[in-house]
């Protein structure tokens, strides 16, 4: 792997931030009843997404969870319509049907978010399919969280992705919760890539705050995906920094857990990394106001758009047309 | 006293799980509280071992339930949405509904799996569906859907003294709904419906949440002249079609109305018996409101558009009666 | 050319797969043939990447056919029986058919699920069931049901070029059955009708299997004298109200025939919908045959007791038509 | 574990014999026309049903698949009344509405075969947890294929019965089919036990045509569960004699593969183990005798018993009177 220059990495702290602000904004207008739903924020599991989509093309596909639009962002959907969509506005992605949890942009190769947990794990596995059977060299990425592998669906995925030798990245979050209930509560198994030993897919358990081992162990396993190699399961040690939802009071964590937030968060990791090879605190504070000034008015150009046609309400329920006046 | 319809289910729960030791709540996180918070304090106060935490695997927790009912204990499993009860229909489908009559009547599967359904804010297409009628088509099971705290209350200490699987759904809109529990009123019996408000002119049948727009729906008729009866069918399978047939025996009219898409709803169910049982009956078609045929969308102005309320059961009724049409609600 | 069902289907599917490079079948034990027969031959001609058996994992294979559905594929999934759709529901309701939608229109899912449904001789309660009433409550779905060969052949190859995600219900008793396919007919449009025997005096509306029942209780109501009209919906999601609607305009009476339990079945949608649409048009109430309210049981005498057949068909028309009730077939 | 007696080693022969004639007489009235349905055969895996049960008293519960006559008559259900159910008769054990595949005897602590593979997996957990909760020291029992492991509910179930410590046997019979498919095509794990290792769940592959090792294994593996030490997978490698099910023509299996089923034959194996032992080759045969003779006159004695009464068709729909009268 090509070592990333200083400036590339400047570019992926600008990610992080970005990614970061996204959701502070999407927390601020959820708590003032701007965004309908219950939204689910990637606070401190910036680092995944920015690592692994750094090694993506826009004709690689990627599905998502409920907590995914660092993800969304970090393949390259424009900010502004995937905060409209979060708004439920005319001008999102999906144009306000979907929202937060079933974020799809197909021009990014953004395939798809689900609010069923593990719903999309095998759909992931149908895109690489369609890849290998088309003679295409992409790949297809599915993010989901630790508390995913108590759904069956998870290992039937594995079995069948590693029958068939597909390219599909599994990129596990283990953010070490399920809601309120904590790991230990789901599972004996403490490692998500023990999953995968029975198989025999290629696996890594890596610290997934930490960007530059993100970025080396995703490049490792996108380049194994692509010479044919067959799946691969990465797991990621993460920490939400935030509730499980926006609203979510967090009784189950102890005030010795949120004291340490700190020092797990991605941003100050790299920071601390970028200082270290002579970024000064200056510049690092610019590249972070950038990051908040384009997300700020991303977000202030998506509230004011139109909402969405309550005409409309019944369209895009099938593509033929003569299906259309279903009662 | 009142209770919110969250908190009358934890004391409905609490007194079953005092009553009968059989009784145990599992689900995921449940222990916690449960993403509604119905079984908050509950694990505290009876133990991690009668309130269980479960992993996210509807399948096998919903076949652990069943087969713990099998071996004498008397589960309460939450499935946190209606939604993902599509993770659990064979074990519902193929193994609950049916143990007993494959057995030839050597078990019985006393079962009930609490479940949340119906669409507010924004929950989109994944978690607001109502799909109740998937379940009415199942020999084997039972459907309760309540409407109001009260009710709630009776109904889930019936659903869990009952003996068979029962499905007891809830709807979200209804868990901040609150009411006075008359203490020391008798159980409702499971397969009774209500009448909920008397009238003469047309008879309004619902269920769970849309007894509240059907009971809005007739005082906003009764302001028109027109005089509504609301019967709230409380279970859903077995129907109550004697409370039926009593109402329109009376008023020869009748609109149905639910959350559920309309095409192949529970709705539909109830038109055609009355179309059949009560044809000579009938001054006017049967009505039915429901949802239009399309997922839940996301942007609430969408959702709003779509979801049926009491302006849609006005307008029904309005129809029936031959007054003019006006704009859906 | 004389077909049999399985010969038919095996036929369409060979042709598409000939005809589009997109198409792939998948399923378990598909490329052996599968547990009926119906892809023999298909892997050893298009190589097993075409068709391709899978492992038991029905949730699995269904996400998988619809996400190569969402990147260009055109799948078509064997689910082996329709009772092992319960595994499926969250991908088939959840995602496959709201993907679309829930995307404002972005995607589409061209994929079609064939399955294989319905009672014969002691394939007991868990191999034998008749499910198609829950997949017409989810918008987003198409759900196919044909009646005999020459029709499957038609409806399949529909189906694969449709571009929405179709559920294609064949019937097992069906899979004997042969049939003339007329070289070069146009293929039939998803959403019609036809009409399978004209008449005048009442329209029996059946779909599947129960075609070739009502068919039956036709030929034995012209030998009472009686004109039966009998309507194969082939589609039942979209259902063809037009021609249903003709047909009551000029029978004025109905019954509605299907081997799904009664409760919650199709017919309870398409009862209620002339029970509205066609009130003016009924000189009797709708009639509906289905099956009584239990599982299937295992011993034949059992399950012929149960299932409905031209007897129960002949028996609902006569009700209709006043004249004295006969013992149930 | 004491080594049985060469008088139970002999009742183990009877009992494996009689399986294998009543599978005989399945087949043989299968082709006759007489039993409704398509029932599946356990010839050829008969040393596991009568090894495990073997270490089961009648408040153990078991739970079998669609291939389960065998681990029926081995947990003792009545023979006459189990061929009964499999014609459809009245007296049979679920009064003929279950038939071969839904065999249920809650007397002798069979709580039911499935015919959805993988549909009573997490059944058998339940009753296991049922067991713990009422602190009895009875365990749960459930007999499954290999095919079965590609479904998600049996990985679902090995975390919650290891995370719950369920007293809970999982016996796979890895026959290496499924249907007509080898085992090859549905998996790249070759050995079902590796299912049980990310659970650190307690397993062992055995040769599961060879009675003692079934026994001495199900004894250390059924100690270990009244123990409390949690559940155990045992994987029995073994071998259907007999096509899927009766009618099946198998053009998947090889003549040499055919040639080879005596060698793998449970029956023949004891035999030469009891020879060894001093048994004469007479006496096993008028052993197998006594077992054909128990047999036929059970299944003559079936045949000649009533149907069920039609008029009865809707009768344990529900358990409550008020519910009986649903139309
Ligand atoms: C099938 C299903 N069951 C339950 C839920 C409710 N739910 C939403 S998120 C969540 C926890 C998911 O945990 P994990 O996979 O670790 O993701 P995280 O939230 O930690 O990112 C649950 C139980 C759901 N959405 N889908
Ligand atoms: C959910 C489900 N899918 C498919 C089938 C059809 N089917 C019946 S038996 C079988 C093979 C099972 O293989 P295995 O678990 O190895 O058991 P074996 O038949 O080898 O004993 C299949 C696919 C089924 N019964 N249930
Ligand atoms: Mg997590
Ligand atoms: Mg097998």
């Amino acid at each position: 792997m090509a070592e990333p220059t200083l400036d590339e990495w400047k570019r992926m702290y600008y990610a992080l931030v970005r990614i970061r602000q996204f959701e502070a904004q999407v927390q601020r207008l959820a708590g003032a009843g701007e965004i309908p739903g219950f939204p689910h924020l990637s606070t401190g599991q910036e680092a995944v997404a920015v690592g692994v989509c750094a090694h993506l093309s826009r004709d690689d596909v990627l599905f998502t969870s409920h907590r995914g639009h660092g993800h969304v962002l970090a393949k390259g959907s424009d900010l502004e319509r995937t905060f409209a969509e979060i708004l439920g506005r005319d001008s999102g992605l999906c144009r306000g049907r979907g929202g937060s949890m079933h974020l799809v942009d197909s021009g990014a190769g953004v395939l798809g978010a689900t609010g069923v947990v593990g719903g999309n794990l095998a759909l992931a596995a149908g895109a690489a399919w369609a890849a290998q059977a088309q003679g295409k060299n992409t790949i297809s990425v599915v993010f989901f969280g630790d508390g995913t592998t108590g759904a069956g669906v998870f290992h039937e995925t594995l079995n069948l992705s590693a029958l068939w030798r597909l390219p599909l990245l599994f990129v596990c979050e283990n953010n070490g919760y399920a809601e309120f209930t904590s790991r230990e509560e789901h599972s004996n198994v403490q490692h998500v890539s023990s999953f995968a030993v029975p198989y025999a897919i290629a696996t890594k358990t890596i610290d997934g705050n930490d960007l530059p081992t993100v970025y080396a162990a995703a490049h490792e396993a996108i380049a194994a995906l692509r010479r044919g190699a067959g799946p691969y399961l990465l797991e990621c040690m993460t920490y939400r920094m935030a509730g499980h939802y926006v609203g979510d009071a967090q009784p189950y964590r102890s005030k010795e857990e949120l004291a340490a937030i700190k020092e797990k968060c991605p941003i100050e990791r790299l920071k601390i990394r970028l200082v270290a090879e002579g970024v000064t605190q200056q510049e690092l504070d610019e590249i972070g106001e950038r990051a908040r000034q384009e997300v700020l008015q991303g977000v202030e150009r998506a509230r004011a758009a139109a909402r969405p046609d309550p005409a409309t309400v019944l369209d895009h329920v099938y593509r033929s047309p003569s299906l259309h006046s279903i009662p | 006293m009142q209770y919110t319809f969250i908190e009358i289910l934890r004391r409905a729960l609490d007194e079953e799980l005092a009553r009968d030791g059989a009784v145990h709540l599992l689900g995921e996180d449940v222990a916690a509280g449960g993403a509604f918070g119905v079984t908050r304090g509950l694990a505290q106060k009876y133990g991690d071992k009668r309130v269980r935490n479960t992993p996210i695997s509807e399948a096998a927790i919903t076949g652990l339930a069943t087969g713990a009912a099998l071996c004498g204990l008397k589960p309460v499993l939450e499935l946190m949405f209606i939604d993902f009860a599509t993770l659990a229909m064979d074990c519902l489908v193929n193994q609950t509904a049916k143990y007993r009559y494959m057995s030839g009547g050597q078990v019985a599967v006393p079962l009930v799996v609490r479940t949340q359904a119906g669409a507010a804010g924004g929950a989109a297409a994944q978690h607001s569906q109502s799909l109740e009628a998937w379940f009415i088509h199942v020999p084997g099971l039972v459907v309760v859907a309540p409407a109001a705290p009260a009710e709630a209350y009776g109904l889930l200490k019936s659903a869990i003294r009952l003996g068979d699987p029962v499905l007891f759904i809830e709807h979200k809109r209804l868990y901040t709904m609150k009411e006075t529990l008359a203490e020391g009123a008798p159980l409702p019996e499971i397969g009774k419906a209500r009448v909920a408000r008397t009238g003469t002119d047309v008879t309004i049948i619902a269920y769970s949440a849309m007894v509240q727009s059907a009971l809005e729906a007739a005082a906003e008729l009764a302001r028109v002249g027109v005089s509504g009866e609301v019967i709230d069918l409380r279970t859903l399978l077995p129907l109550d079609m004697t409370t039926v047939a009593t109402s329109i025996s009376k008023t020869h009219r009748v609109v149905i109305a639910h959350e559920a898409v309309l095409n192949g709803g529970v709705g539909a169910e109830i038109a055609a018996r009355i179309g059949s049982e009560l044809f000579d009956e009938l001054d006017a078609p049967v009505g039915r409101v429901g949802c239009p045929f399309a997922p839940i969308p996301f942007a609430p102005g969408l959702e709003q558009a779509l979801l049926p309320g009491s302006g849609a059961i006005v307008h029904a009724v309005r129809e029936l009666l031959g007054a003019p049409a006006q704009a859906r609600e």
